[in-house]
């Protein structure tokens, strides 16, 4: 039940991220991820960056060893790919923020191409460390969005943690929800900020998967597995669990602090 | 209504559907969801003594049928930390059976006490992983083997241990004959039928470790196949497992031996919600039968003991 | 055009699509259908001393998934009538494997020389029938009884013995290694696994005989897996069957390690005309892989002996 | 893949012969059988002699341990049904000449009635060894068909053989077809007496069965399986094989005289 397929581009999105495009049919929703798998190596929970059509895209952030990988391959290289899994963004309200951090742009990105598609107003908050890992401005604001940045840095925007770029922008404009995918505590502190505003925060999270089919407990976050309740959950659920932005679980199934 | 309640190795069971080891099973909260959602108890993750991260993905590949091939390489947070996990269980009121996972008796038997002193109900022995190498089937496939965990881990604990049987196997029925000479209370059959699946395009197998075991719907006739024999063998009660979907499927192994069963990979397709339909459809099913109880139902389809001719329909 | 001939046991054959044993193999006309449809050869339904009607019905239950299950018994016309059907079916051209079973190994050896007599280019022995009394299985499923079986044999005979190996087995790869030693010239793997269905309304097994052997679908990872691990122990050609339906089964099962393989269960849902079909779906799916011949996806799957990376896609 | 059911009515037919009926709602077709499971004995193929709707019926004539056995069964007793199976009576020909043989008249009755239904002219030719076996003689003059009868003691009709019937019909009328189900040497004989007519006829064969699905050669007929590629023939084919009307194989697979 898995699809092997030769990605036909790579795109360099910053130093540290690339994006993998490949053709893969099955129709897919702003918010669902796909099970990539590097043969030879590891098969690893991929959001989609791109979701219209058959040409689907995954970007990727070279974190450990498998992802570190991924830098070096090159169009023609065959992957596997299983899914679409996971829930969705829900695309009614009209009026949304969205703040992304890091590679957690990369699941935002098509959710919120989709949602102004569909007549809403959408504001983007991107963060990074620097400049050059800001992922998908341009593709953002090339898609009509308003879009602000923050570096840790301060090499580009407002310098320092997204947060203060989306406590300026709900204390000026109305919004009737919030979507957010980055570290933990980033959303943790995006959902406090939003729900002082009396705005509801969705959040994407991300546990260590290994089935996608919600069986083998690995992606267990308080009574949830993400792969099959998640990865988008209202924040009030995440926060009311005893793991959202404190405690992961590793590959063996340990509690770990994040 | 028919009487769901039974009972295995002295445990009463409020009804015979039970979470099968290695789904669900990680963490606590994850326990408690399954018995919330109406499963007659709950097993745990086989544990070993140290926590192990389990093999690379892809560790799971779905085939057609609803089958479904596994190779996680046992990954548990080992037996220092998981306690914790079993306790979150416990406290919302679940029957917990512990597994665990050793490589020779001695280990079956400190893990078995360790386990033990968390106040699950009974034991389970996983002597029938068949993909990790060391542990599983490498020593639960003679019954010498067998015999010897069992006296081990009987002479440790004082609550009671299932030995849960390979299928890869001549004689599956002669290892659970050992375990029950060994001091078993119950025996479960059985875990996952040794497999593997291939990818032409990238001429490698599958999963990451190769091998894997197979479960879902295309084993329920192997597994139907153990339990008969064993029923055929032993005394102690028998836990049937293996490609269980329905209640229909249920039936199947209670006729053929079974006084519970587990579900495993029916928890993929049809969620966990379907502990909480499983009862009332097994009501359903056994008084079309004319079963007054799961009890009445265990062993029926064998030859009656006294030649009488079977009732039917 | 990918070269589709391949030959095992020193046995030319023109495509790798063997009719298994116990399908279409009762009588000579029907042999020489299986060929004239296009298979790379036939074996007979393996043959015994004497005449046996095997067991009463039901013999054979279809499950669901194109799964079968079958207890047989061993039916055939023994060995004294059988030759005349094998002469028919020389007559037609046909490449004939002649299967037999025996319940000792000095019948074995009898047989295989009574088999040879009829111009069969080699004899295949059912050391794997799962519910023969006597039989089968229950003489074929450990190291010894397959090498003392395979010495007697090929001692009495001069055309190559092809074991065939029980998936009903701990460690079915052993028996693989026995039989090389024994001076086996192949294997063919894997013979139906144990398994049973029941008929709650009749509070009964469905087959007459009780406990049956799995085939179809099903039972393709389980073969496999086999093939997989014998291959990783033996040098002798393997033969690869269970739950071949497509082209790309058998691919699965070339790149396993089988040279060739048996079609069985498919011939009910397909129809003999499947051998005419399935080799030039083979070539368009070795041709689209990138391999040149049967040959070259033999074992293909398997990690390089050499290290070197995997030509994919 | 098999169906449970109560047999509900049995009606004895004639001192050997008993019909069975109970539900089963397959569609079936004249001339197909099914596979009928006598819990804890045997299971046999039977023709339906009933098969409109879903109240279908297997006719049984009493010949060895398990038919006999089925003279004693009651009103809702279980039977395990397959099927149906096997090929069908071609209801195109428009003058039908029907000859049934003791048991044979099982699968030709339903024939004979959906041929007449689509506005065939049947003409029935029953033989049997005496009066009181002939089976299904009202049920096909009830259907307004012509039936004449033969039996070997003489008892009712002419006497002798059904075959002189069949030379006498075939002689003094014009027939498109002929419909045979009986002894395979009076079927070979009705074959040879028709063809010398230029009439095409098609017989109903048995053979020993196992599987019902061309698996298990069971019932290998020359380069035939009668469960799958019959058991309706045209007579031609038969006398093409060296089998028809002389051999058959037993439960080994032995090919003995019939
Ligand atoms: C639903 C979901 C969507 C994701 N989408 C994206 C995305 O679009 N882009 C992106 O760059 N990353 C995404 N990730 C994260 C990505 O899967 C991990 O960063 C990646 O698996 C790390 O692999 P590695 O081998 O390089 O890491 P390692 O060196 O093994 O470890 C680095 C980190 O990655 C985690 N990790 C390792 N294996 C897995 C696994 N099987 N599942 C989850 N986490 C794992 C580790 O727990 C650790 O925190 C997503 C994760 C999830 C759960
Ligand atoms: C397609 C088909 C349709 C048939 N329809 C009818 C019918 O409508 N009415 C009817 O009375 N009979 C019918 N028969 C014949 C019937 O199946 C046999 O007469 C019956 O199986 C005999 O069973 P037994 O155990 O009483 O016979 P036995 O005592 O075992 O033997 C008597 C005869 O029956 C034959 N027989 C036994 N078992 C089988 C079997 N599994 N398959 C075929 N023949 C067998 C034996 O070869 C022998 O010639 C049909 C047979 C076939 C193949
Ligand atoms: C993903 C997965 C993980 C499993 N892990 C374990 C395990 O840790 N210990 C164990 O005894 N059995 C384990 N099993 C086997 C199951 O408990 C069960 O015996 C088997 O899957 C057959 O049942 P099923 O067809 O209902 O899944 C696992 C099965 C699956 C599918
Ligand atoms: C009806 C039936 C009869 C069989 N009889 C024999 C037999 O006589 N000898 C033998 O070695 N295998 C016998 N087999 C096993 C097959 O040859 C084959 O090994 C098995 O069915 C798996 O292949 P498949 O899935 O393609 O059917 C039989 C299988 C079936 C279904
Ligand atoms: S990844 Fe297995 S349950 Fe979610
Ligand atoms: S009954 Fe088995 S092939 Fe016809």
């Amino acid at each position: 039940m898995r699809t092997v397929v030769p990605v036909v581009e790579t795109v360099v999105e910053t130093p540290s991220t690339v994006t993998l495009r490949f053709d893969y049919p099955p129709e897919a929703a702003p918010g669902q991820f796909v099970m990539v798998w590097l043969p030879g190596d590891d098969e690893l929970p991929m959001s989609l960056s791109y979701l219209e059509g058959p040409r689907k895209g995954v970007t990727i952030k070279a974190m450990g060893g498998s992802t570190r990988a991924v830098l070096g391959i090159a169009a023609g290289a065959p992957i596997g790919v299983r899914g679409p899994y996971g829930n969705r963004f829900d695309l009614a309200p009209r009026r949304i923020l969205v703040v992304g951090g890091g590679s957690g742009t990369a699941v935002l990105a098509p959710a919120a191409e989709a949602a102004a598609r569909g007549g809403a107003s959408v504001a983007v908050a991107l963060g990074a460390t620097r400049a050059s890992e800001l992922l998908f401005r341009d593709r953002l604001r090339a898609a009509g969005l308003r879009v602000e940045v923050a570096t840790d840095d301060g090499s580009e925007g407002t310098p320092g943690f997204v947060t203060g770029l989306v406590e300026r922008w709900l204390s000026t404009e109305p919004f009737d929800a919030v979507w957010t995918c980055g570290p933990e505590v980033m959303m943790a502190k995006v959902a406090a900020l939003a729900r002082a505003r009396g705005v509801p925060t969705f959040c994407s999270v991300e546990r260590h998967m290994k089935c996608a089919l919600g069986l083998c407990d690995a992606c267990a976050l308080g009574p949830y597995h993400v792969c099959t309740d998640g990865p988008v959950f209202p924040a009030e659920r995440l926060l009311a669990t005893p793991d959202f932005g404190r405690f992961h679980r590793d590959a063996a199934g340990r509690r770990r602090p994040l | 209504m028919a009487v769901l309640e039974t009972d295995v190795a002295g445990v009463r069971l409020r009804n015979p559907f039970l979470l099968a080891s290695g789904i669900w099973g990680e963490s606590g909260e994850s326990l408690a969801g399954a018995w919330r959602a109406g499963a007659g108890g709950v097993i745990t993750k086989s544990i070993g003594s140290a926590p192990r991260a389990g093999y690379p993905n892809p560790t799971i590949e779905l085939l057609d049928g609803g089958a479904m091939l596994n190779a996680m390489g046992l990954p548990n947070p080992g037996i220092d930390e998981y306690p914790a996990e079993i306790e979150i269980a416990r406290r919302a009121g679940a029957t917990v059976i512990g597994s665990v996972f050793g490589g020779t008796a001695e280990e079956f038997a400190t893990l078995a006490g360790r386990i033990a002193d968390t106040g699950v109900v009974a034991v389970e022995l996983n002597l029938s992983c068949p993909h990790a190498r060391g542990f599983g089937a490498e020593v639960g496939s003679t019954p010498e083997g067998v015999e010897t965990i069992l006296r081990a881990v009987v002479g440790a604990v004082r609550i009671p241990a299932i030995a849960k049987i390979t299928p890869n196997a001549a004689d599956p029925a002669a290892l659970a004959a050992a375990a029950e000479r060994g001091g078993a209370a119950a025996v479960s059959a059985i875990n996952t039928v040794r497999a593997l699946a291939i990818e032409p395009r990238l001429r490698r197998p599958v999963l990451a470790h190769g091998l894997g075991g197979l479960s879902g719907p295309a084993i329920k006739p192997i597994g139907l196949a153990c339990v008969w024999q064993i029923f055929e063998r032993v005394r102690i009660p028998i836990v049937g497992v293996g490609g269980i979907e329905t209640a229909d499927d249920a039936v199947d192994y209670l006729l053929a031996g079974a006084r519970a069963v587990q579900i495993g990979t029916a928890v993929a397709g049809r969620g966990i919600g379907l502990f909480g339909r499983l009862p009332a459809d097994l009501d359903r099913r056994l008084e079309a039968l004319g079963f007054p109880s799961v009890r009445a139902a265990v062993g029926a389809a064998h030859p009656p003991a006294d030649g009488a001719p079977r009732p039917a329909l």
